[in-house]
């Protein structure tokens, strides 16, 4: 399966989460394509930390307006309801528990429900940005990312990179699979028409737990 | 006329070498680069920087990186900006990473005449290293510390006479924060418009907070 | 017509006796009469009230005390409305003073998912009495926690549909920082306008915060 | 001297402190007066902690704002230029060192620049609204008030009443004195001229530093 398919697979079945009304963050990268697969006319309000909600899709070309990006430095619309404020209040939203759902990307996510998300030691340290706050903030933590990373596992027993946030990764959607934290560990949900619950298992480091297990739309 | 208005090289005289100096935007919108621009003419060095990132190596914050002006960097992303990466790296450059929602608050709070606040972000990761922690009702929180600065320069869309500034859309992020921090605020601005201009229903940045105008010889964001 | 307008009715069908209700104004300059009028109506009792002051005895919140609504009444200031007092004095109803500054902040707080914040205000007073405190740089600040509420009831002059609020003049005060501390906001507005008649730049309490619109029923403030 | 004549007498003196540019916060009653007494065309910018900068004076009969109003409660105007905001803002603006003067009525002060100004134990307790956070805030604090209080010492070797705040009071000014807060105690600087300055030492339970008295302009 191409990135590509991999990564779209993804970001629909994650699209199948939000509903109306409610208030998103989308990170950088693979989250940002959820917004592509949401129902026409839908009601979802996203909020771009670096101040703003009412994230609309990228402008025609020429029409971009320097003062409208998303945290991505991409030209993004403000649509019509949308509102526009500083850093602090951004994170008041955010931090604040006013953010219902984040999709976020991941380095590696463990049982307990802890990410890893922002830094690589030695190699890659971009910095957490707005992570940490929107991983500690939202009411509904998802992540969105490939199941494995070159072959390696990184839904594991323990995260072994610096950590974005403890216990407060909510839901796990990867290319093979839907998995839900709970208390009692990671939980199977769902598995992709085009795997089965033995390779899923193979492929994840950390213990499943298997019960009523789902085929993921896709 | 405005009272405050002055040329970048006027507003900027002051700071010296070691200043502490807080830099609006985020991935440059929303950057002074007119007074980024003075900095680098002026020479000054050993600078410490105080914002959200280093924008990118030829624009923004990032030019003063690349340029080696800051002996360190308070930031939340360095990523866009290779050049911070490898001057942390090799120990060259200070870079202190900061969670973007409480730097933001820890700027406010210097403005506020806050000590500091509580924040449940970072706890059980390294951003708790060295910081005290405190528990209410259960729930842990670190307590981060109030940042000042020497200067904030800090870009509005518009000013009126008496100093107050509107920002546009994105471009607000760290700078009215920023403005209440510093000693001396210096606001780079595409227009200013006489007294009375403004409803003072819209006005997001008081006047008295700053100290200098300056217009934007950059191109304008619109 | 906005998906969030209610009567003040349905606004606050779910409010239970005990429940603790912020209110917004500064001496009844921008508070939710309409609410205040429901409240008293509704017959609900024993609330613990958070608000600036308590307004005057026929007014404002001053109208809930007199009707022995609160149980509790947290507020920098009572000296306007003798009943707060006597109700103090008796014995009848729990008073703490805070100083607005601080109350400001705690409310602030608890909208931003921050568990406090120092403050150098009431060091060495009587409101230090129980309080954490916390010494940084040589420099004592006290530990001022976070507030929450189960209602917000604000006014706010105009509302786009989405509830996207902005405010006229003193009227802002609290408002928008209650906006952000409650479980169920309720805005009392003198005007709802279609989505798109306020600029982005404008909106002072971004809709999201806004769980119900109300129509002022009160005469307006203009 | 009629409370009237003491009062203004104490305002203008205060006036002639308050220059051009300054960020100027009054509390009720008495220190209200100050603004009456400023040259014409003066640029005093006075800070209204209820929620705006560019307090001006009282509107005419029939033209009042019922949005525009001073902290307490009387209709004022917002000149142009003038700013509004929320409370959060006006007490960074008071807190955060913005204010360089704030005039604020006293019932106690004492030779440390303690001051008592918010309740009576078991009499009056009417809360201390803004007074806690400006006299910890603003770089400059001016006390204005009677010398006396029905013959009894106002300024004293140490207050009595439940404190606003400690060590923050830089100068009172009463209708006989001008008496400015130093490290060593207070220093009194001027004296009314219709008043000696044993009258002075008489009405005063502190001690006061005296050393080169100057006439106050009445």
């Amino acid at each position: 399966m191409s990135k590509d398919i991999k990564r779209e697979r993804i970001a629909r079945r994650i699209a199948s989460e939000l509903q109306d009304g409610m208030v998103v963050n989308l990170g950088i990268g693979l989250p940002t394509q959820v917004a592509n697969f949401l129902p026409r006319g839908n009601d979802v309000l996203f909020q771009s930390e670096n101040g703003f909600v009412g994230l609309g899709p990228a402008p025609l070309l020429g029409h971009e307006d320097p003062n409208v990006t998303n945290a991505g430095s991409q030209p993004v619309t403000i649509l019509p309801g949308g509102a526009c404020f500083d850093s602090a209040m951004s994170f008041v939203i955010i931090r604040g528990g006013h953010v219902d759902v984040t999709v976020l990307g991941a380095l590696e996510v463990d049982e307990a429900g802890n990410l890893a998300n922002w830094m690589v030691p030695g190699k890659i340290v971009p910095g957490m940005g707005g992570a940490m706050d929107l991983t500690v903030g939202a009411r509904r933590v998802i992540v969105a990312m490939e199941h494995t990373a070159k072959g390696n596992a990184k839904i594991l027993k323990k995260c072994t990179l610096p950590l974005t946030a403890i216990q407060q990764v909510d839901m796990i959607v990867t290319e093979m699979a839907v998995i839900e934290v709970t208390r009692q560990g990671l939980v199977l949900k769902e598995i992709a028409p085009d795997t089965t619950v033995m390779e899923v298992v193979a492929q994840t480091e950390a213990t499943l737990i298997i019960n009523d297990v789902k085929v993921m739309e896709v | 006329m405005s009272k405050k208005l002055r040329t970048p090289e006027e507003a900027l005289r002051e700071m010296q070498n070691g200043a502490t100096v807080m830099i609006g935007g985020f991935l440059v919108v929303g950057t002074p680069e007119t007074l980024i621009e003075e900095i680098l003419k002026k020479g000054v060095t050993d600078l410490t920087v105080i914002g959200n990132d280093t924008g990118f190596p030829e624009r923004g914050i990032g030019k003063l990186i690349v340029a080696k002006r800051a002996k360190k960097v308070l930031a939340s992303h360095v990523g866009t900006n290779p050049e911070t990466g490898r001057q942390m790296h090799a120990g060259e450059t200070e870079v202190v990473l900061i969670p973007q929602g409480t730097l933001a608050e820890q700027v406010r709070a210097g403005g506020a005449g806050l000590g500091g606040i509580l924040t449940p972000t970072g706890v059980g990761t390294i951003v708790e290293e060295g910081k005290q922690k405190i528990e209410i009702n259960g729930k842990e929180f670190l307590l981060e510390l109030a940042l000042q600065a020497d200067y904030a320069l800090i870009k509005a869309h518009k000013a009126d006479e008496k100093g107050n500034l509107v920002y546009r859309r994105a471009a607000r992020n760290f700078n009215p924060l920023m403005a209440t921090a510093a000693k001396i605020v210096v606001a780079e601005v595409d227009e200013i418009v006489p007294i009375g201009k403004l409803d003072p229903d819209e006005i997001v940045t008081p006047g008295l907070f700053v100290t200098y105008l300056v217009k934007r010889e950059a191109p304008c964001d619109e």
